[in-house]
């Protein structure tokens, strides 16, 4: 089974050198500390930044620079500003290559829910729609099942959908699913370090193909 | 000419506000937010405010001071995760609320202000966002058409501005400010620093002044942080 | 009968202080010449421009600074550059408060022809559409009359039209015409010095109400 | 990474040119053109082009080279009147003309670049513009839809960019340029002064690095005048 970190390390494989990337709150995030040796990637941030640098140190903290997470950042020699509405139309026009992002469902056609559980209090779609619209590779990260047991790659999606057909890899504890926007079947790809094909079957309501290489 | 300059926010506000209208405030979370003004609304008491807003501030700051003084009627957001009260005023149905994709919210007020009523995206295609919408196929993909967003007046926040009016945003403070600058009936824009006119470089005005009406300093600016997240600094090599 | 000069400076009488205005190539060129003391406009010049100066002196010619008759000009304090999106955003939005254009034909109902004419080469529309789609009041400078004698304030415009009910005002060097976006009929608001209301008449296809002040 | 900057512009354009193919062209008469690239697709003589540009250049300058050459098949254009070589192609049938209101074709490709397949707007309503297409009504008014516009290749013409590809424009040369950058499958750039990654203010550039894939040093600006316009100076006040 891999840990959060290791699910965002073997997501981070998934980039290539020259990409401009945009990464989600909370488990993809993390994939910027996994940028594999000789790839140089770009990030972009939604609220209207691209060439996302690390965290400041105390020192450096500057209310005018945050990532669309509200945390504060830094920039980078590379770095440009502007507007949302010019940072959208960068992502609505398909120029940003990958995003990662979290998932509450994800469906064997590709369909993803990561918004909203009808009856309790939501928040918002933010930006996570118009990501998986324009972004030309989207791969999501997530733990593998609820905390009552449930899969949450499924054969389709039960909660409000984020997009249509807009998944094409799925990371999580137990291994890496290729959805392919649900063109083809479900192939499993890999499994992680001490897990079994069966546990994997007992915890994936989606049916898949194995595919292991 | 008539002068743009004002002295103060409610200054600024003077004639503007009136109850039931509808108020773009620029900002992304508590960045780049007009909190003078936002203060001289709170001030001017003003209410059944419809206020188009990536977010809804925090409890005490933002446009959460609006939400705390029972202004608000109805907020067009994208997310408002971070506001307990904003919870609670939805739940008990005091507070309408209309989400929209943040990019399908940048691009409206965009159109809004560009004079076009209406655009195709493939954002939110088959999902709550698309629901009573058109939805069109242009070259085998669908699409869903979402229609200009425009308001009685914009409440913006630039780094610097001259008596023109002209306006230079800094960092990720400029989010939703230009786009909402063009798309009001009124613009009022507070400023850190307010300059002669010349003094800004000509081929890098972010707002040009036709689209601003009032400009002032702002008195106070908090600027507070949502989220300040560190790195430890390495030891010196010493 | 007005000149050219005159023409333009009875245009110029339209402009209000703090105006934003945009001026069509010829005759509406000559306007900015004739702003009335007191009076302050910022001309826009479509291909993405605020604040436009007067012509340059021959050591100050820039080829990076042209108007949108490709004449080269110069910048004032106020000025500011951007992109031709957003220079038609400004226009098309309803930002700009008056354009002075010139016209082949103007019709009672408001209808502008000034971009074509079949079975000649037609060099393009340019900006015309958009400015007169887009901007609050048009007022149009031409001569009265064709070189034929053939009137150019006609009842129904023969030629293919620039917009569909867009003029505000009319000078020519007869007089002024309220055209009130052919919400109105036409009135006859002035007449040049020596012009009688008959040459006006014989020389106008389109009805007209005489409401001289 | 790859690098992205180009010795000349035959370099930057290898592997790129291919005949039939539609090529978007930045600048406004001969303001702010891409001379340079223009001249090498002149040397490498590929054809049929389908050429979207607000202007079609003079006889001997800009564009126009690309037609004495016989390259281009249809222009996309807002206006082509200084131009006598255009008017004698195009009344022989040998040339294709599509015209667009010049805002219309500005959003249109700005729309490109955005992912927004059609947008609805009030210019052309009623006229040649408008036929064949949508029209409809929204509150009230009259709108025609407009399609997005793509390309294979933009061709640009910026004033700095850095190695990374962020440019920035100079006075009236912006024009068509930035939308352009963010409409193709290609993005060549020539530039006055190419500089080292983060000398160019962060908070002033006007097309972001993400759009360009090749950047390269224009060897020679003409910088042509179309209408060199002058005042006298007056006598001097001695």
């Amino acid at each position: 089974m891999w840990t959060r970190e290791q699910i965002a390390a073997r997501a981070a494989m998934e980039l290539r050198d020259g990409f401009y990337v945009n990464l989600g709150i909370g488990i993809p995030t993390l994939v910027a500390n996994y940028i594999p040796t000789g790839v140089q990637v770009t990030l972009q941030s939604e609220n209207g930044m691209l060439g996302m640098g690390p965290f400041p140190y105390e020192d450096e903290i500057d209310p005018d620079l945050v990532n669309a997470g509200k945390q504060t950042i830094t920039e980078l020699a590379s770095s440009s500003y502007f507007s949302s509405a010019d940072s959208f139309a960068m992502i609505r026009g398909g120029h940003i290559d990958l995003s990662v992002l979290g998932a509450m469902q994800v469906a064997a056609n590709g369909d993803l829910a990561n918004w909203m559980v009808p009856g309790k209090m939501v928040k918002g779609m933010g930006g996570a729609m118009d990501l998986v619209a324009g972004v030309k590779r989207v791969v999501v990260v997530m733990e593998h099942t609820e905390k009552s047991g449930a899969s949450k790659l499924v054969a389709a999606c039960t909660l409000p959908l984020t997009g249509l057909a807009v998944v094409d890899l799925v990371v999580t504890e137990l291994g890496v699913f290729d959805i392919a926007r649900g063109k083809a079947p479900v192939r499993l790809l890999e499994m992680a370090p001490g897990v079994t094909l069966d546990e994997v079957r007992a915890k994936t309501e989606a049916a898949f193909e194995v595919a292991l290489t | 000419m008539a002068s743009k300059v004002a002295r103060t926010a409610a200054d600024a506000l003077s004639g503007v506000l009136f109850d039931g209208m509808t108020i773009m405030a620029g900002g992304f979370g508590l960045c780049g937010i007009p909190e003078n003004l936002i203060s001289a609304i709170r001030e001017a008491g003003v209410k059944d405010l419809t206020v188009v807003s990536n977010n809804c501030g925090v409890d005490d700051f933002g446009l959460g001071i609006l939400l705390a003084g029972g202004q608000i009627k109805k907020m067009i957001s994208s997310y408002v995760g971070e506001n307990k009260l904003f919870a609670e005023l939805y739940l008990s149905g005091t507070l309408e609320l209309e989400f929209n994709p943040q990019g399908t919210l940048a691009e409206r007020i965009r159109a809004g202000g560009a004079g076009i009523p209406a655009f195709f995206t493939r954002t939110g295609v088959g999902t709550l966002v698309a629901e009573g919408k058109e939805v069109r196929e242009f070259d085998g993909e669908h699409y869903v058409m979402e229609r200009g967003l425009t308001a009685d007046l914009a409440i913006i926040k630039a780094w610097m501005g001259d008596h023109e009016g002209n306006l230079v945003y800094r960092r990720t403070a400029r989010n939703f400010n230009p786009m909402m600058a063009t798309a009001a009936k009124v613009t009022v824009v507070e400023v850190e620093e307010l300059v002669v006119t010349g003094q800004l470089d000509k081929d890098n005005i972010h707002t040009p002044g036709i689209y601003v009406d009032q400009i002032f300093k702002g008195a106070h600016f908090e600027k507070r942080i949502e989220q300040a997240t560190t790195r430890p600094r390495e030891k010196a090599n010493a």
